[in-house]
């Protein structure tokens, strides 16, 4: 095997991130590995955290089709209509504007109005009415220009 | 008891106060910022929360993310650990007013001992020695000059609302001191958002030493005896410890009764700190009142047994004290050194990931840390990254003890201080006890 | 004072060595096998020297491999630690004839404790007492017969030369005496190239309590109070205390007598520890002494503030004791547990690399461990891997501390006992006390 | 294969990131794994550690050429000659035999004689007369079959 060829892979792999690599030859089998961000050789604890918190299926799948994630922009406690007896600001499957209301986040008595920032469908709510919600916290997936 | 306490803070003071509620059956929820996701204080607690995203001002300093995440967790209380909001009487008071009780004193007393010219008053009122001073606000030079030369060459320039050293001018002559007085407002008002100062007489070569004091809610207050802080580096205390080498029992009980008449006089409760000014011929001046616990609470903890965190706990339910001031037993010597993530020559901050770690441990020896191997320090917040702390029957014992502890705390990825503090250790003077708070700044 | 100290260990007891010796002054030197290049000890040592393969036969037991060690790197003493040489005569002597001070008692007093049989009568000599027994080695299977007989079933045979259970027999029929006798006899014989045998009476859901004796080379002695060591597996220790929840001073006192008058008949000196057993009336019985520092050293040390390793290293130079025994104060309660790499179920050992840690830490808390993150534990040697004490001020106060902390200690990659070590101190019965040395074998 | 084609490929490993290399020939099979910045899970202390103690330069040349390494087999104290007035048992260039006497090491006024392993020449003594050694360290390289 030539030093040259041998020179050409790793010219390639100096501005990658790989970190190993294994070629075989006769165009049969190559295995790449690569050297993720520093965040990734973390705890299995945050791993776990991480699975948890992150890689929910439907976020996962979101990543797929032109779906956005709407987040909870405080802590505080998620509603989906203004008041008890009202209907819900939206439902799956309502075609929402940009700036449309989608629901209530309350904080110290206050209630706050989350819009969306897309116009779109809403193909999921992730939050069950009432309950709390930390900063960040998915709340709706809006498929954009849906509908 | 508390059922479930919300944890205002984070780092290793946020650890500490999960270990205290763990060890008293309380649930503990932790807040975090999205930087702080994977951060200890996070891990540790019985639940966590996010609320808000990296930058101090939008998270941990945001009193209604605060509140909020109070009431959605359904907390009967909150411990404001230090830093951050431990003394804003704003937070303190809407916490009153919503009905969660705020670990700490009263919001009325925070305010009254956040302002150093009506802390000042109240320490004369009860006949506690101060430096000679305006004895209130200056609004204009002329005055500034006026009040200097009653008191004396050389004076330093404080801000009212002041602290870690910011809005401070120390002023040797009169031709000097328009400009100092005016910089100092300038300070001051952009530090804190009030440009009120005072002066007072400078002390030369002082030592740091303050009182712990602890009161519970039925007028019962104790002190648990001073803490030597006079190794600083820009009015940042890195080495404390208990017994201070020039407080012999006599002095200890004077200051402490000194501390425990302001407490009373101001109805203070849970615990505090009186913080003194020492002359060379050990004369002890009021400097201020921190109404929180310190970083360096583990030194008092360590020489009289007493668990701080535990005692603001309970203090808070209303509980009152079992220990009395004459209960209290000082044992053996501690020394507490703050490790910082940062240049040991320049200080500049060093941030990043921890790819090795062993931290001391064995006989005397505690750590106090929320990091471990793999984490990864965020820049967004205080260098603080562990406080070694070590208890011995004398001192000497203890600093070698510290030096033994120093040398096997083994990190890589990022750069502490541990060299400096290694060196100054191993100081003639520092092992002498000839300390004050310029020995850092002659120290080479 | 000695210049530079061999220690002939390795794991958490070298580094708790190692760490004595740092704050002392004292060089201290590392024996390492090729297995343990990138050991903690080997690390945290002054310096170090590599003396065989991995196997600890080669190595660590390697009585002339050690000596030349001490030798080449000019040393003047040597401590044994625990385990591999620590309670071998031979190796004591072979030090005392090359002129190194073997940190320990004489070889003569370890040869005499060596032998249950001798230490039995030594004990009987001063009137400690002593569980009913055949007093001398039994030859055969008549002679055991008629013993037994005398003293009354179940019996117990044991090892003249035993430890660790290896070679003990509980017999509680006269029909399956002569069996077990034989097989005890060739356990015996195997484990520690000795047949000898003794019979004595089996004593029912006893306590393990011993107590912690210090000795100077002047004929002083005093005792530090008992360890409560009931809690065990298959002989093996796990968790230890003191005070004893059953001991109160008067019974310390008397039990603490009667281990000193043991020491000074024998010419005990450096420190040692006396077992016995307590049956369920309180009656203790002389059980046979170890002449080493312990495991569970530290509880006592926790305790006693007495540091137990200087104490070896100061009377191994010839001072004087500066403690009196009524000097000595019992304050609080603490509480060791032994973190094992084993399956918490199965009790596999775990060996392997650690790819995790986070070990617990703050108030009350104390750690003895030679691991750290990305260490690999090699599998030849010993599984315990950290020794997790607490101190408080109460027995429940310690409890609640012990489990907050091994809460907190975080380990991936190998397998741990701490579950099990959990649901032990969460059992209603160790909690009120009510332990014994079958407590474990109970305990599903 | 030839040690000119090792080295070649040794001196462009040099230069680069690179921690691993496994090549096959006949055009077929390559392994690259480089050293990024967090995938040094070695600590620093044993990576020092390696290199003051196993990759000393005379041990990495041994490995082109046949050369074996003569370990110490006991800590002790290393003498090149029987007495001091003795002549050393070798000198560098020494053409050896198997079970030839190379040192003595002393343990416990014991004095062990170390025979070499390899028939052979002595390319260099590593520890200077008197010294202590410590199990395992090296004390000569042999070239086998040399001389």
């Amino acid at each position: 095997m030539e030093l040259k060829y041998i020179r050409s892979i790793y010219r390639f792999l100096r501005d990658t991130d790989i970190e190993e690599i294994e070629i075989e030859g006769k165009e049969g089998r190559i295995r790449i590995k690569r050297a993720l961000s520093q965040g990734q050789v973390v705890s299995a604890v945050e791993e776990k955290k991480a699975v948890e918190r992150e890689e929910e299926p439907e976020q996962r799948e979101s990543r797929g089709k032109n779906i956005k994630v709407i987040t909870s922009p405080m802590v505080g406690t998620f509603y989906r209509a203004p008041s008890p007896e009202a209907p819900p600001f939206v439902e799956i499957g309502s075609v929402v504007k940009q700036g449309q209301v989608l629901c209530i986040i309350e904080a110290m008595k206050i209630m706050n109005e989350v819009e969306s920032e897309y116009g779109g469908r809403v193909v999921s709510i992730l939050v069950e009415n009432g309950q709390p919600v930390e900063y960040g916290e998915p709340l709706f997936h809006i498929e954009v220009g849906a509908g | 008891m508390f059922n479930k306490i919300l944890i205002a803070n984070r780092g290793e003071i946020a650890v500490r106060i999960i270990r205290a509620c763990k060890e008293m059956g309380i649930k503990s929820v932790a807040v975090y910022s999205e930087a702080d996701r994977y951060a200890l204080h996070t891990r540790l607690a019985d639940g966590a929360i996010c609320i808000g995203p990296a930058k101090a001002t939008e998270s941990y300093l945001n009193i209604s993310s605060l509140i909020s995440a109070i009431e959605v967790i359904d907390a009967e209380a909150v411990h404001p650990g230090y830093g951050f909001l431990a003394e804003s009487h704003a937070f303190a008071e809407v916490c009153e007013k919503c009905g969660i009780k705020f670990i700490g004193p009263t919001s009325e007393v925070m305010r009254l001992m956040g302002n150093k010219i009506q802390a000042k008053k109240e320490a004369e009122k009860v006949r506690i020695p101060v430096l000679p001073w305006s004895n209130r606000g200056l609004s204009d030079e002329k005055d500034a000059i006026e009040v200097s030369k009653k008191i004396g060459f050389p004076v330093l320039i404080k801000a009212a609302s002041g602290g870690g050293g910011r809005g401070m001018k120390l002023v040797h002559t009169q031709a000097s001191l328009a400009n100092a007085f005016n910089m100092a407002k300038m300070e001051s008002l952009s530090a804190f958002g009030d440009g009120e100062v005072f002066i007072e007489r400078y002390c030369e070569l002082p030592r740091h030493i303050e009182i712990q004091i602890v009161a519970d809610e039925h007028g019962n207050v104790i002190h648990l005896g001073e803490r030597e802080c006079s190794i600083q580096r820009r009015h940042q205390k890195i080495i404390e410890e208990s017994p201070s080498p020039v407080v012999d029992e006599r002095l200890r009980d004077r200051m402490g009764e000194a501390a425990i008449k302001l407490a009373k006089a101001i109805g203070y409760t849970n615990v505090g700190t009186v913080e003194f000014l020492m002359d060379r011929e050990r004369n002890f001046y009021f400097m201020e009142m921190n109404t929180r616990i310190q970083v360096e609470h583990p030194v008092t903890e360590m020489v009289t047994g007493i668990d701080l965190v535990k005692e603001q706990i309970r203090i808070a339910t209303g509980e009152r004290l079992n220990i009395r001031q004459k209960d209290v037993r000082f044992k053996g010597h501690c020394i507490e050194c703050r490790v910082n993530a940062e240049d040991p020559k320049t200080f500049v901050p060093s941030p990043g990931r921890i790819k090795e770690l062993c931290l001391p441990g064995g006989p005397g020896v505690r750590v106090d840390t929320a990091i471990y191997c793999n984490y990864t320090i965020p820049s967004y917040y205080d260098n603080l990254i562990a406080k070694v702390i070590v208890h011995a029957d004398t001192r000497i014992d203890a600093i070698h003890r510290m030096i033994r502890a120093l040398d096997e705390f083994h990190i890589e990825g990022v750069k502490t201080n541990i060299p400096l503090l290694v060196r100054i250790l191993k100081d003639h003077d520092f092992i002498a006890g000839n300390i004050d708070i310029d020995f850092l700044s002659r120290f080479s």
